[in-house]
């Protein structure tokens, strides 16, 4: 009679215990999809499997009528390529503006209650503001993501360079590194790893805005693709695109880790909630 | 006797209302080794901070060769702490390359070819000195307490401080470790000819040591307001003298530095 | 008591609605009927027609083409009992710094894809011998469209009201197509699920005659008839002067008899013939139609495509009771 | 010449730099507002501060004529009712489940990949789905909040109570406790600060969500009436609104960690993390 | 002599292919103060592990009043380790409390009323047994390392084990404080009678506590698989007799100790 917390399934238990929930929502799906199918054959809500297949294969292998364009892979090019600019400027904004945050007291004071007050902005409150700023095209839906996205990391950065040990800071100064030094040579490799896990956790936030963004204003991309067909309800394809974004996004994550415990061999064990 | 190195004169240090330091007036002179004991919280840390120069007197001053001293840490003064003195994200060589590769390469702080080079050599051969050859490629958390605080020693020694400040360096370490470490920094002691400033809590340390030491303690008491007053040096002993020092002073001694423990309140 | 729930959204043609919950008209008719009408706004338009095809809703208002393509594609046999107004002017294409419909060539254009944004300008379009492939369109939410107007990376745009009108006032913006050039084409509707229509017809009743008392009260230029319009104005977010220009590009069909004769002429077959066709060469009807007469639309004129698949019905009844005072 | 990370402003200096940016932009706004408004007296884009005051005393200070109730307020109202309810839901399935997880390898296996899954996929691109399954009504909002937040909190108590130390759980099953025991006064009481501490994390998304869905289906809450003007360009009520919303968000955040510090005084020294 | 209270016989423990400790056969009998040294990772943990029931024998069994050992952590087995023991989140009073507390409400795990008043009665003294009468309401971290030691021991001898276990309790604290604690767990042990099970890397610490020392190393060694055997007991010293003990054996035991410290590779 081991105690609940004590006892622990084995590999091939664990996997199967996994994959249960899973399985039980498949199984969910077809039998309630199957019953309303029944009903009335032209249901669009829950399409039956054969019709999402069909969806997918007339998406990702057969080109568009109109533009000549296999469509999942064009949507997929065109959010890609946003979120990657978008991510990609927040990290820059967020790693320099951070650090410089951290590092130097002058700055830290007018910045860095702008960026809190940046952070607490809804973006999705200001998205009129954008468009008249940026324009409908690729840059406002960068720049949505770069609003949403850059100030949380700008702060997560300043928090990292101040929670390094003061000790640390001093002890290079009495090798005789300058403030430039410090921050490049102490401050900054240590920072990296930490605007990666940063990164990791606001993907989620960059995946939203892009997609509202996309909603919104756009000819291609994952989230046009579902609020365009959502006009005329076509289930049969925002789910398999929906699979298809929770699958990008799990992938990027994975890589983001990958990376990470590469590049920085030292930080893993510093700090156990790289694994997170 | 040559010029001291370091000098204080009628030097206070309050933070606020607490009074942490008060009217230290003493001398240290190069080549000394003081060790400095004392109970919890009462401000030995401060007083080393005031040399590194992190923290600033209130009143009175803290001289360096007769001039004020610096308000910065800089090259003259190095510094070992219990913990954070290395730095993670390099490896054991890289640690002991930094100073250098600072000094040579202001704007990039890293050093390539030739220069890198003979760094690299001078960095091994103090890695050696400290017994880390064999260590060299790796990072600090592969290595044990005790082969952190041989690294962070080397480190310091690289840019050869005229003073080296050792806060209580040893305190997180075994002791079967921390007796290879005394005999470890004794023999640096002398080989490189360094005054080093030494906190401790084991005054058995500190007698084994030091060639100085010194207790930091309150000599006055206001009950009502115990941050009123701050510490003064109660003690200064010179420990080529120590066999003269009588068995009741010893227990004093001992006393004063375990009451700052809240265990035995 | 039979209970019924009825979306409506923001829409000039539409706010009479919110004016016969506000004012009790539509509880009395309900009353009368002893029957209960919960009356619920949606913000989204897409998204109330979406809820209705789903099974949330038994009515909702909504254009003839939208019906079509979503409730009618999806298999909902659905009736429009209350033909309300067409457009006449309130979905328009307008051109920044461009005074002729022929300068869209080459534009990027922004309109909410696959309403009848498109339609009108895929219509405007043919007027002038160009098709689609002459422009792009860029998806662009209704609600978005005035503030992506402002910046100078947007030149042209089909909406409506009350968009229209705020682009429209913009310096350098010129309307150079509106559905003023095809009257009777969108229509907006007030439509009910058949079957449940057949089972409880008092639900066609209380609302047809809710309608048009509000028709009536609305019409006036009395004290309370501008006080209709000014609660009406306020709910959709804007002022009676504003509101009352809305109306004059919406042909409201204030009687029942107007709207009879609109329902009743044989354009409204040909008209949801064009949509049929637009809609199936847009890929509205679903992947699964064979053709454009896929999905059979009953009017009274008629019925166009498929005679044993009807799903759109324009069904006359209840306006015609309404006509001849039988409510 | 002390170096730049070394000088540090003092207090009135400090509070003086914070304020700065925000002067400048309010200056800015001011001057373009004007240029913008001599050229075109009816620009909505850039209202004069008399437009956007007189905004906010109709929005808050006059019944509205049609329904009696001050719109600012109402759609306060009905907007916290709407977050406190998701946030809410959100906090207490985060704790349970997460704790649960954290416990049992049982649950913990097949719970696990479960949410996993869930806080990957962008509740936006589901947003057409929730709104079919759920309606139109409240539930739908909160649903919404809760999907998008509810994952991310499972998986980070999950974090937490695994991140317990193995040495906590074996002495208190020396002390004769039982599994449900060890959950209930070990890991409950220690796990809750943390919760505190995601859910303030969260609360940006939370908003995000509510505006999102209120922007879809309502008729009272700020998201909503900031849609509702967009059609008609009313600047002067939405800017208002965005730095109420801002507001809102910030005084959340603070009573969150004013709590936090209060009820859980040995967390704060236990993790430097809790001033974020 | 009594029964022994545990026993090990051909006791096995791998890891994998890591052999950690091979074929224990010992006897432990009730009121033995044993006190456990040995190079770093050498098994001395794992040995405590498999006593606590939280790892299992791979091969031979171990058993307690000669039944085989429950393999989950119960009442029986009392442990305090060198950090982590207590509850951050409970004061020292509830910290005491909350085994009596369990036991009474099986539900809550809290008592109230009557029931509380007693459990807080017999909490207070047993933290006036170890000197923290004046601590009752502090928090862990308000508390010094020693004293946060101290803490858990209270909190480990309110069950009444039938065994305590220690690993490296008094690790991270400082000489001083090690000193009292020493004098303390002496005297706990005479005054309860316990059988104290304790590891620790201080050679000096297991002479000076221990009715009893063990040694552990590995006898056998493959230089091509170092992990192919494990430790043994190597010296099972009774501690009355220590007198005995040759110099030379002291210095073997010694460098058995260090030789797991990678400082001195
Ligand atoms: N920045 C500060 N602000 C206010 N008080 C401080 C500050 N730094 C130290 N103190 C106080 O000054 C006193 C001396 O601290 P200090 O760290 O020098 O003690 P210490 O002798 O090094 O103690 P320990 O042996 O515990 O390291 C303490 O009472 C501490 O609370
Ligand atoms: N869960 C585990 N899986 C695999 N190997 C383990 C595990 N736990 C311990 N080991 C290995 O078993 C050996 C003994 O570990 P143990 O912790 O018992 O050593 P120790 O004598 O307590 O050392 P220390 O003095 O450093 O505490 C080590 O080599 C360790 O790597
Ligand atoms: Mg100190
Ligand atoms: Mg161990």
């Amino acid at each position: 009679m081991t105690r609940l917390i004590n006892r622990k399934p084995d590999r091939a238990s664990r996997l199967l215990l996994g994959l249960l929930p899973f399985i039980i929502i498949v199984a969910l799906y077809l039998i309630t999809s199957q019953s309303r199918l029944a009903i009335n054959p032209h249901d669009k809500l829950l399409p039956s499997f054969e019709s999402i297949y069909h969806a997918i294969y007339q998406m990702a292998f057969v080109p568009s009528r109109r533009t000549g364009h296999y469509l999942l892979w064009n949507d997929t090019l065109s959010s890609l390529k946003l979120l990657f600019m978008g991510v990609g400027i927040s990290a820059l904004v967020g790693l320099i503006v951070g650090i410089i945050n951290g590092a130097i007291p002058l700055f830290r004071a007018p910045l860095s209650p702008l960026f809190t007050a940046f952070s607490l902005i809804p973006p999705m409150a200001i998205l009129p503001i954008l468009f008249i700023v940026f324009g409908l095209g690729d840059l406002a839906k960068v720049m949505l993501i770069v609003i949403g996205v850059a100030p949380l990391l700008v702060r997560d950065m300043q928090l990292k360079t101040l929670s390094l040990p003061q000790e640390q800071l001093i002890k290079a100064q009495t090798l005789g590194a300058s403030s430039w030094q410090i921050i490049l040579r102490v401050m900054l490799p240590q920072v990296l790893p930490r605007l990666i896990e940063a990164v990791r956790l606001t993907l989620g936030s960059a995946w939203l805005f892009l997609i509202a963004a996309e909603a919104i204003a756009a000819t291609s991309g994952l989230g046009y693709r579902i609020f365009l067909v959502r006009r005329y309800l076509d289930m049969a394809v925002i789910l398999p695109y929906v699979v298809w974004i929770t699958f990008l996004a799990f992938l990027m994550d994975w890589i983001l880790k990958r990376i990470s415990l590469r590049a920085f061999p030292w930080y893993a064990s510093l700090n156990g909630s790289s694994n997170t | 006797m040559s010029q001291p190195i370091l000098s204080a004169r009628n030097l206070y240090k309050d933070y606020g209302d607490t009074c942490v330091l008060e009217r230290l007036n003493v001398d240290i002179y190069p080549g000394e080794f003081i060790t400095v004991v004392g109970a919890s919280g009462c401000g030995k840390s401060t007083f080393l901070k005031l040399i590194l120069g992190t923290e600033q007197a209130s009143r009175g001053e803290l001289l360096m060769d007769n001039q004020p001293i610096i308000h910065e840490p800089d090259e003259q003064r190095g510094i070992v702490f219990q913990r954070y003195s290395v730095f993670p994200h390099l490896s054991a060589l890289d640690n002991v390359m930094l100073a250098d590769e600072l000094s040579h390469s202001r704007l990039l702080g890293k050093c390539f070819g030739k220069h890198r080079q003979q760094i690299l050599k001078r960095a091994s051969d103090m890695l050696a000195k400290v017994g880390l050859s064999h260590a060299l490629n790796r990072y600090p958390h592969e290595l044990s307490g005790g082969m952190q605080q041989r690294l962070a020693i080397a480190q310091a020694l690289m840019k050869k401080p005229r003073v080296l400040l050792l806060d209580e360096p040893f305190g997180a370490l075994d002791p079967g470790i921390r007796a290879d470490m005394h005999k470890l920094i004794h023999e640096l002691w002398h080989q490189q000819q360094l005054t080093i400033f030494m906190v401790t809590h084991d005054i058995a340390e500190g007698f084994k040591l030091g060639s100085r030491l010194w207790v930091f303690d309150k000599v006055r008491h206001d009950p009502q307001a115990p941050e009123r007053f701050g510490a003064q040096i109660t003690y200064d002993l010179s420990l080529s003298q120590s066999s003269t020092l009588k068995q009741s002073e010893l227990a004093t001694i001992q006393q004063t530095i375990h009451q700052g423990e809240p265990s035995n309140e | 008591k039979p209970t019924f729930n009825i979306a409506w959204s923001i829409y000039a043609g539409w706010m009479p609605w919110e004016y016969a919950q506000q004012s009790g008209i539509l509880k009395k008719w309900a009353d009368k009927y002893n029957i209960k009408i919960n009356l619920t706004q949606v913000n989204d338009y897409i998204e109330s027609i979406n809820q209705y095809t789903a099974g949330k809703f038994a009515g909702c208002v909504m254009t003839n083409m939208d019906a079509l393509t979503i409730p009618a594609a999806s298999g909902i046999d659905s009736s429009a009992i209350i033909v309300g107004d067409y457009s006449d002017g309130n979905d328009g294409i307008v051109l920044k710094g461009k005074k002729s419909l022929r300068d869209i060539k080459g534009q990027r254009v922004n309109l909410v894809s696959l309403s009848v944004s498109e339609y009108l300008l895929a219509r405007a379009l043919q007027f002038q011998g160009l098709s689609e492939k002459d422009v792009t369109l860029v998806n662009t939410s209704d609600s978005d469209i005035v503030s992506s107007f402002q910046s100078p990376d947007v030149t042209a745009a089909v909406t409506w009201n009350p968009m229209l009108n705020v682009i429209k006032s913009q310096p350098g913006a010129h309307e150079v197509f509106s559905s003023h050039m095809i009257p009777g084409e969108i229509l907006d509707l007030m439509v009910v699920k058949t079957n449940i229509l057949k089972k409880h017809p008092e639900l066609g009743k209380a609302l047809t005659g809710a309608w048009y008392e509000t028709m009536k009260v609305m019409h006036s230029d009395s004290k309370q008839g501008i006080a209709a319009r000014t609660a009406m104005a306020k709910a959709s977010g804007t002022d009676l002067a504003n509101y009352d220009q809305q109306l004059k590009t919406t042909h409201m069909f204030y009687t029942a008899q107007e709207a009879l004769k609109e329902t009743t002429s044989p354009r409204l077959k040909e008209t949801m013939s064009l949509i049929a066709r637009f809609s199936y060469d847009h890929g509205l009807l679903g992947d699964g139609a064979p053709s454009a007469g896929y999905i059979g639309i009953q009017t009274p004129a008629g019925v166009y495509g498929d005679k044993g698949n009807i799903k759109f019905r324009f069904d006359p009844t209840f306006m015609n009771l309404a006509a001849s005072g039988k409510l």
